[in-house]
């Protein structure tokens, strides 16, 4: 796109700015496009598992348009502050929280190389940046005054830093398998078919998978773990003193959230845009046989990446609607007395069955040919391969020029 | 540390090199106005725009009063510093910063919360000598910084832009034991050592002040009230709680009883 | 009295203007940085921590003070790490630079939280958060 | 695996299952079961496993190398004495390069002979029967661990294994296993809180202490470890050790109950008297250490991968035939003034000079020279012998120590640690000259003489059979010393199993009679048919009781009779020392009617206490097993089977290279010769010593019935006769007097004569001194108070003001601090920055 722009006569940096702004705006509709069909989703769902129709009039059949409707609703209501209310924190919280779950999709690839920004941390970048979106919570909380507010954000804020250690660990499995935290090469690694999914790479990574579901659900504060907005005890949590567009702001970004957590799921264990059968493949699509079919491939992967992220929050939806809520010291159980020893037992598992069956329980079922690694681990036995750095960069998927990868980065030309 | 071989300590020293600043301070000022909007560097531009973040909300912590307002400038800051990070290569670093960095800030945003929810704690105010005399120690501090980091011609010169290599691999190996980056310019060959032995002592040194911490903060059992449980039984008594303190005795003397009849010979 | 307070004060103002000068012997918005713009930022962190810790009269204060003072440092590392920000083939850091600011990463979140455990104990005990009022060992 | 692995790992295992029974009851002792009752079981249990594993040992042994006949050929006897070492050297440099091998002949000189199904075995030994024993025996060595290497000097902890150590394991653990089974009911007092009637206190009444039944097992387990530890060990150093560490355990045993006077003292004597012979002892291996550099048996491989001969091979050099010769270490430290001499003749080239010592030793040796050194080394270890085994004149502890409890003295003091001598001077027996046996057999003759004649008065029980054990003892020294090797050791298995059955039987007596006293017996064959049959058996085997011409007997027949006719051989070939002959014969008279004088004052006519014989009643089967047990072996311990297999033949598998043939004395005595032992087999010797035998004991039984049963010879009569003899025997010689005349008491005199000295003129001196000294320290005092505890007063003072002053700056004020520390940082650059660069102003 920066190359068609520039080959457009535009400056450079007019390219690069374009282009990232199509690549946010992209990106804020999977977030608010997102929000909206899951919003509509989640009434429909539950209204199924309560044995209800749910919405059923608005935009004609279905009510497919009541999330639309809804958000006219918000965006006409009046918005309200409490009377001690922090001002400055409680405008600021929302948007806090909003932001910390956009930029976790700056790393977040949906495709092969179709990501906002390649990061060789991606991971990393993703679980951290996940756990900001805490803060607005606690923000809010805080500036509302309120104490229903105040308890809600505590809890919040207990829980999540709690997940974030099992989490962590069972982010760390996939990259260890993958030997690498960019999740473009992660998702890579499992092309093929079903069999090459670090899901089932071996019984441990099948195990810390629900896991790190486990984990994803509690830090994202979706039932049973929204001890946060626990509407039975703290009348709505953190956001009882919100109303209007702050308030849906929160909800875009749990519902951001809940697709982030998905979409890592997905990335990391269920072999991103590389689906249980290679479609492209079998079609003969492939990033070498022109530049349409490497369009075809992406947009296939898209989907498929898309979808399965989907089911992810549509499983999540069915949890919420399926198990009742957690008391606070039950999440902490769960969290620091299961999840956390069973990840360890299973990291450990996962480390020792990669150290001596590193081709898991599948070697070799339907797995391109060819090796993917990392530049510079390209010698044999995992000796840095120094001599022709050249070669080992273009062998790679993670190759090619350095300066395209970080964007960001690059020189102006003179 | 190969790095400050260039840095000269008494060149570092030297005052004397505030004298040169001033021809290039009028070409600057000249070059402003013909700001060529093709050439923008973005990586410097959002350098300006972390580095200003970080500083401004630096400031922010100081001035601010608030200590909920404290932590949330700070933790802007440390943020800001992760995107410098960032745009200086070191991303795994950056990615670090913001997991622990600010993941720890929270943990000190929570407890600002709940151990200042009294509202005389909320805001603790220095005295106005105080704030004159941070002043001039702060700028005297700043002042000999900027001296110092300045002094040094080798640091001033622009960047070459050379985009490093991606760092997280590398230092995922030194951090195991192994070498694998390339060495930088000048370094003896045999004197690079992996960060095994300094990662195991982390984390030993984690886990034991983990537990340290939690020793230390646990809840005791104590004999003496509290300053702060003497506080609140200073408010009044309500007639029930007479009650509950008989009960517990009648409990006491009964179990005392009941365990010399179930030990006597 | 005032005056001689403030006059190394306003010395020392001056002489960080002057020192900042050279900052714009590069243009910022062409050219690429270098390390003595991270080292601006570093020095006005450690400042800020530095005023931070003098300041603050509420513990959680300091610690905040702290981190902005290991956060300067660390700045300071990962700026001499960087090749970007140095002359072509310039001696750098490298690695080392980026492990020992992640150690420093690392050890500051341990004395936070250790940090936090004393100041939980010295609330409990004096039912404060300031700092001017933890003196019960002074001379 | 090979034997060569696997004996070790079976046997070490067998030696430390003790240790770890030790260590367990030592940690967790009155906490296995009630009262410490498991601790039994614990210590059987490893004891048990013990004996497994050694007749797993066994057995695979036997696998191995099978037991053959010894088939003697008749003319051993005639064969010319004069020229046994000469021939030996000769013969044995022709043949010893066939064999050097470690794993070389097993058996007899005519091993040719015998049916060979051993592959490794030298298949073309033709060996001159007067030539001795020239093939090495069979045996394994090794080290588990090395203490210390350095130079040709080595210390390990490693293993000498060979028919002889497997047999005494199993011996050991079995008779240590009879005898943990039976010291569970004897000692099941000791389970409860006991009230010790012996001990009396200082208020009249009797000392009430709680039972110490784990400690006994706790002891009896370290003992076992440490006897194991004897015999499986490869270097003498290892030996000493565990020869200590059995000294020990008797120590702690004999002293078991220690509240009584008796029993702390005998425990105490008989640790110090073994001191007297392990200080000889230690002579003797500084002897050996100094001049050889090694104290291994067996030759050996240092972890530097240098080879080291044992001390076998030093003494005797298989290149030579086995034949007893001066060590080179020795000659060069005898010859030392001569070694200088010519190594000072070279002060340029030193070198030359060693190579010119190395070509004289030869030259020193036919001098003469480190003969003497071989033979107090040889000495030295037999002081120690002297000591553990009870010989003439340490002998004394041994009748004393029966205050330990009746089990202790059946394993410990008669049937395996006093045997502990005897198997070291056979485990020694190559290192050992003619000259140093013929000073064993002399003490062994006078030890037994002694011992019998004093064994025949006593009327406590346990006294007579420790009399016994001593009077048997020297029967084996004097096997060993009149060349009869095999017979000694023989002796030593046979004299283990009936000795420990005695005992057995007469702690069973002891157990239901309340007393040790022989004359409150009598008349108890009938409530004890159980024990007074087994102690019939036992007294038989120990008088040897055989049918001379049907060469069948008890096991004690076959191994007194080879005592006899090696001694009766001996006195043959050197008239002058004929006496050893007479000795042997007399003591088994002797040894007859005490054992039966035993016997019948137990067990048959009339009971002479009722009160006693009322009490008296049969063991428990706890007690009565492990007699029948070893009332069993006591019969067939000497039984040859028909093919060849028997203890006799396989102790002989072990004899040790080179010994067997005859031996040439003449350096203490006048030239005499130590005859080849299979020439006592020839059938005239053999026949007159089963018939003299025979006769002997017969006599001995006869007189002993003649005046206990039948009373045709009161007692009392004969002791009224020859009282003098009598009140001398029954005060046993008087040797504790004479001891307590001779050494203690000029000890006690020289101590107080020095404590006198002591008092009167040297603490006179000191007193003076001190009293100078005082004075000056008065003066010193003063001055220190004055000018320097004034200096340093005012000193502190200053910095407590100071101090006072300077507490004002610790505010506690946190941000002063950090305010100090920046700005403290900023004025030490700007000062340093002004200092270093006057150019700060432009």
């Amino acid at each position: 796109m920066v190359e068609f722009l520039i080959g457009l006569g535009l400056p450079g940096w007019v390219a690069w700015s374009i282009a990232a702004l199509v690549a946010a705006v992209l990106l804020l509709n999977v977030i608010a496009g997102g929000a909206l069909v899951f919003i509509w989703a989640e009434r429909k769902i539950a209204a199924r598992i309560q044995d209800r129709l749910g919405p059923t009039r608005t935009g004609g059949r279905f009510g497919w348009l009541q999330s639309l409707a809804d958000g006219i609703k918000l965006l006409a209501k009046e918005d309200l502050m409490p009377e001690g209310a922090d001002g400055l924190l409680f405008r600021l919280a929302p948007y806090v929280s909003f932001c910390a779950s956009f930029c976790a999709f700056i790393a977040l690839p949906f495709a092969f190389d179709v990501v906002g920004q390649r990061l060789n941390v991606g991971v990393f970048f993703v679980v951290a940046v996940l756990g900001l979106e805490v803060f607005g919570v606690i923000l809010a909380g805080y500036a509302s005054a309120s104490k229903w507010s105040l308890f809600g954000a505590m809890r919040e804020a207990a829980q999540v830093v709690s997940y974030e250690v099992p989490l962590g660990m069972c982010v760390v499995v996939p990259v260890m398998l993958a030997g690498t935290m960019d999740l473009v090469t992660i998702g890579e690694k499992q092309a093929g078919w079903m069999s090459s999914w670090f899901l089932f790479h071996d019984p441990f990574t099948f195990i810390i998978f629900w896991v790190y579901v486990t984990c994803a659900v509690a830090s994202v504060n979706r039932a049973p773990f929204d001890l946060a907005e626990a509407e039975s005890e703290l009348v709505a949590g953190f956001h009882t003193e919100y109303s209007g567009l702050r308030w849906s702001f929160f909800f875009m970004a749990e519902y951001g959230s809940m697709f982030l957590v998905s979409g890592l799921a997905a990335v990391l264990f269920l072999g991103g845009w590389n689906g249980p059968v290679p479609v492209a493949r079998l079609l003969g699509f492939s990033d070498g046989t022109g530049e349409s079919a490497a369009y075809v491939v992406r947009l296939l992967g898209l989907a498929n990446l898309m979808g399965k992220a989907t089911l992810g929050v549509l499983f999540m939806m069915w949890i919420r609607w399926t198990l009742p809520r957690l008391r606070i010291d039950q999440v902490m159980t769960t969290c620091l007395k299961y999840c956390t020893p069973i990840a360890a037992v299973m990291f450990a598992g996962a480390m020792f069955w990669q150290l001596f069956l590193p081709g898991g329980l599948f070697p070799g079922w339907g797995r391109p040919a060819g090796e993917i690694r990392e530049g510079w681990l390209e010698g044999p036995g995992g000796l840095p391969a120094a001599a022709s750095p050249a070669e080992d960069r273009s062998s790679t998927v993670t190759g090619g020029e350095p300066f395209e990868r970080t964007g960001l980065a690059t020189r102006s030309p003179r | 540390m190969t790095g400050m071989l260039d840095m000269d300590f008494i060149d570092f020293m030297d005052f004397s090199t505030l004298t040169h600043v001033v021809p290039p301070l009028a070409t600057t000022l000249a070059a402003l106005p013909a700001l060529p909007i093709a050439g923008i560097n973005w990586h410097s531009v959002l350098f300006l725009l972390f580095a200003g973040l970080a500083c401004g909300f630096a400031i922010g912590v100081v001035a601010a009063d608030n200590v909920v307002r404290m932590a949330l400038y700070l933790v802007f800051s440390l943020g800001a510093t992760a995107g410098l990070f960032f745009l200086a290569g070191a991303e795994f670093l950056g990615a670090m910063q913001l997991m622990i960095y600010v993941g720890g800030t929270l943990v000190l945003l929570v407890f600002g919360v709940m151990l200042t929810a009294q509202a005389p704690l909320v805001s603790i105010k220095p005295s106005s000598s105080d704030r004159t005399l941070t002043a001039v120690a702060g700028a005297s501090l700043l002042s000999l910084l900027l001296t110092a980091a300045f002094s040094v011609d080798a640091w001033r010169g622009p960047g070459v832009g050379v985009v490093p290599a991606p760092s997280a691999t590398p230092l995922g190996m030194a951090l195991v034991g192994v070498r694998v980056d390339e060495p930088p310019a000048g370094t003896p060959v045999g004197g690079r050592v992996g960060y095994m032995l300094p990662f195991e002592i982390v984390s030993v040194h984690l886990l034991v002040v983990l537990v340290g911490a939690a020793y230390l903060a646990r809840a005791k059992r104590r004999r003496t009230p509290r300053p702060i449980d003497a506080l609140a039984s200073a408010m009044p008594v309500e007639p029930v709680s007479t009650a509950a303190t008989v009960a517990p005795t009648g409990r006491s003397a009964g179990g005392a009883r009941s365990a010399l009849v179930g030990g006597g010979r | 009295m005032m005056g001689l307070v403030l006059a190394p004060a306003m010395v020392a103002s001056l002489a960080t203007c002057l020192a900042t000068v050279p900052l714009f012997a590069v243009n910022p918005f062409t050219e690429p940085v270098g390390v003595v713009h991270y080292l601006f930022v570093g020095a006005v962190l450690f400042t800020a921590g530095i005023a931070c810790m003098t300041l603050k009269r509420n513990a959680l204060g300091i610690l905040m003070g702290i981190e902005l003072v290991l956060n300067g440092a660390n700045i300071n590392f990962v700026a001499f790490a960087s090749p970007y920000l140095r002359a072509e083939g310039a001696p750098t850091l490298g690695l080392d630079g980026q492990v020992v600011a992640l150690f420093v990463i690392l050890l500051a979140a341990a004395e936070a939280a250790v940090a936090l455990a004393i100041t939980l104990n010295f609330y409990n005990n004096h039912a404060t958060v300031d700092v001017d009022r933890a003196d019960d060992l002074k001379g | 695996m090979d034997l060569e692995s696997l004996l070790p790992t079976l046997l070490g295992l067998a030696w430390l299952l003790p240790l770890a029974s030790f260590a367990l009851i030592l940690f967790a002792g009155p906490r296995l079961g009630d009262h410490g009752k498991g601790a039994a079981g614990v210590a059987t249990a490893a004891i048990v496993g013990s004996f497994v594993l050694s007749l797993l040992a066994l057995v695979s042994w036997v696998a191995e190398h099978p037991v053959h006949a010894v088939a003697h050929d008749d003319h051993g006897g005639a064969h010319a004495s004069a020229d046994g070492s000469a021939d030996g050297s000769a013969d044995g440099s022709a043949d010893g390069s066939a064999d050097g091998s470690a794993d070389g002949s097993a058996g007899s000189p005519d091993s040719h002979d015998a049916p060979s199904s051993h592959g490794s075995e030298s298949a073309h030994q033709t060996v001159d029967e007067g030539a001795g024993h020239v093939g090495q025996p069979v045996s394994y060595s090794g080290d588990w661990y090395t203490l210390y290497e350095g130079g040709r000097l080595r210390l390990t902890i490693g293993w000498y294994v060979d028919a002889l150590t497997v047999l005494m394991f199993v011996m050991i653990t079995f008779i240590a296993t009879c005898i943990h089974v039976y010291a569970s009911g004897y000692m099941h007092d000791e389970l409860h809180d006991i009230t010790d009637h012996e001990v009396h206190l200082a208020d009249g009444s009797h000392l009430h202490r709680p039972g110490r039944f784990h400690r006994f097992f706790q002891a009896l387990s370290l003992f076992c470890f440490s006897m194991l530890g004897i015999v499986i060990a490869g270097n003498l150093a290892m030996v000493f050790i565990f020869w200590e560490l059995v000294g020990i355990c008797s120590w702690f045993l004999i002293g078991f109950y220690y509240e009584r006077k008796s029993a702390s003292n005998a425990a105490n004597k008989a640790f110090i008297v073994n001191r007297i012979g392990d200080f000889g002892m230690l002579i003797g291996l500084m002897a050996l250490w100094g001049a050889l550099g090694t104290l291994h048996f067996a030759d050996s491989t240092g972890l530097d991968g240098h080879a080291r001969l044992g001390l076998f091979s030093l003494v005797r050099p298989p290149e030579a035939g086995h034949a007893q010769w001066v060590p080179d270490g020795m000659v060069k430290f005898a010859a030392a003034e001569k070694v200088k001499a010519v190594l000072r003749s070279h002060p340029e080239d030193p070198r030359a000079g060693v190579e010119q010592v190395e070509a004289k030793v030869e030259d020193w040796r036919d001098e003469g020279y480190g003969r003497w050194l071989l033979l107090v080394a040889g000495l030295g270890i037999f002081c120690g012998c002297i000591g553990k085994s009870a010989q003439f004149p340490l002998f004394v502890w041994l009748p004393d120590a029966m205050e330990g409890p009746t089990p202790v003295s059946a394993l410990v003091h008669s049937a395996t640690m006093v045997a502990a001598g005897v198997y070291l001077v056979g485990r020694f027996y190559p290192v050992l000259t003619p000259d140093a046996l013929l000073v064993i057999a002399y003490v062994g003759a006078i030890t037994l003489f002694i011992a019998a004649t004093i064994a025949l008065v006593a009327n406590d029980i346990k006294r007579v059979l420790a009399y016994s054990t001593v009077s048997q003892l020297g029967y084996m020294m004097l096997a060993l010393g009149v060349g009869g090797w095999l017979a000694g050791l023989f002796h030593l298995v046979t004299h283990a199993f009936f000795k420990s059955l005695l005992f057995l039987c007469s702690g069973s007596v002891i157990h239901a009679c309340h007393t040790n006293d022989m004359r409150k017996m009598g008349g108890l064959a009938k409530v004890m048919p159980w024990t007074s049959g087994t102690m019939l058996v036992g007294c038989l085997a120990i008088i040897g009781a055989g049918v001379p011409f049907l060469d069948i007997g008890l096991s004690g027949y076959y191994s007194k009779d080879s005592i006899l006719a090696q001694a009766l051989l001996f006195a043959r070939e050197n008239p002058s020392h004929s006496i050893l002959f007479y000795a042997v014969a007399g003591g088994a008279m002797l040894t007859a009617f005490y054992m039966f004088r035993l016997w019948f004052m137990t067990f048959a006519g009339q009971p002479r206490d009722h009160h006693v014989h009322e009490h008296a009643h049969e063991s428990p089967p706890v007690m009565v097993y492990p007699l029948v047990a070893l009332s069993v072996l006591a019969v067939v311990a000497g039984w040859t089977l028909p093919g060849g297999f028997g203890i006799a033949n396989m102790i002989d598998q072990a004899r040790p290279a080179g010994t067997g043939g005859t031996e040439l004395g003449g350096l203490l005595f006048r030239a005499f010769t130590v005859p080849a032992e299979h020439a006592s087999h020839a059938p005239d010797i053999h026949v007159t010593a089963s018939l003299t035998a025979f006769a002997t004991a017969a006599s001995g039984v006869l007189l002993a019935a003649a005046m206990y049963v039948w009373r045709v010879i009161p007692p009392a009569a004969v002791a009224a006769a020859a009282k003098p003899l009598y009140t001398f025997l029954a005060n046993r010689w008087y040797f504790d007097e004479i001891y307590r005349f001779l050494f203690v008491l000029p000890v006690l005199g020289m101590s107080r004569l020095v404590s006198a000295t002591d008092t009167g003129v040297i603490d006179k001196f000191i007193e003076g001194l001190a009293w100078g000294a005082k004075q000056v320290a008065g003066f010193d005092a003063w001055l220190d108070r004055t000018f320097i505890d004034g200096f340093v007063n005012g000193t502190a003072n200053a910095t407590w003001h100071a101090g006072l002053e300077l507490k004002k700056l610790q505010t506690g004020q946190l941000r002063q601090y950090v305010m100090f520390i920046a700005l403290g940082t900023v004025a030490i650059f700007v000062l340093a920055g002004l200092l270093l660069h006057s150019s700060f102003a432009g």
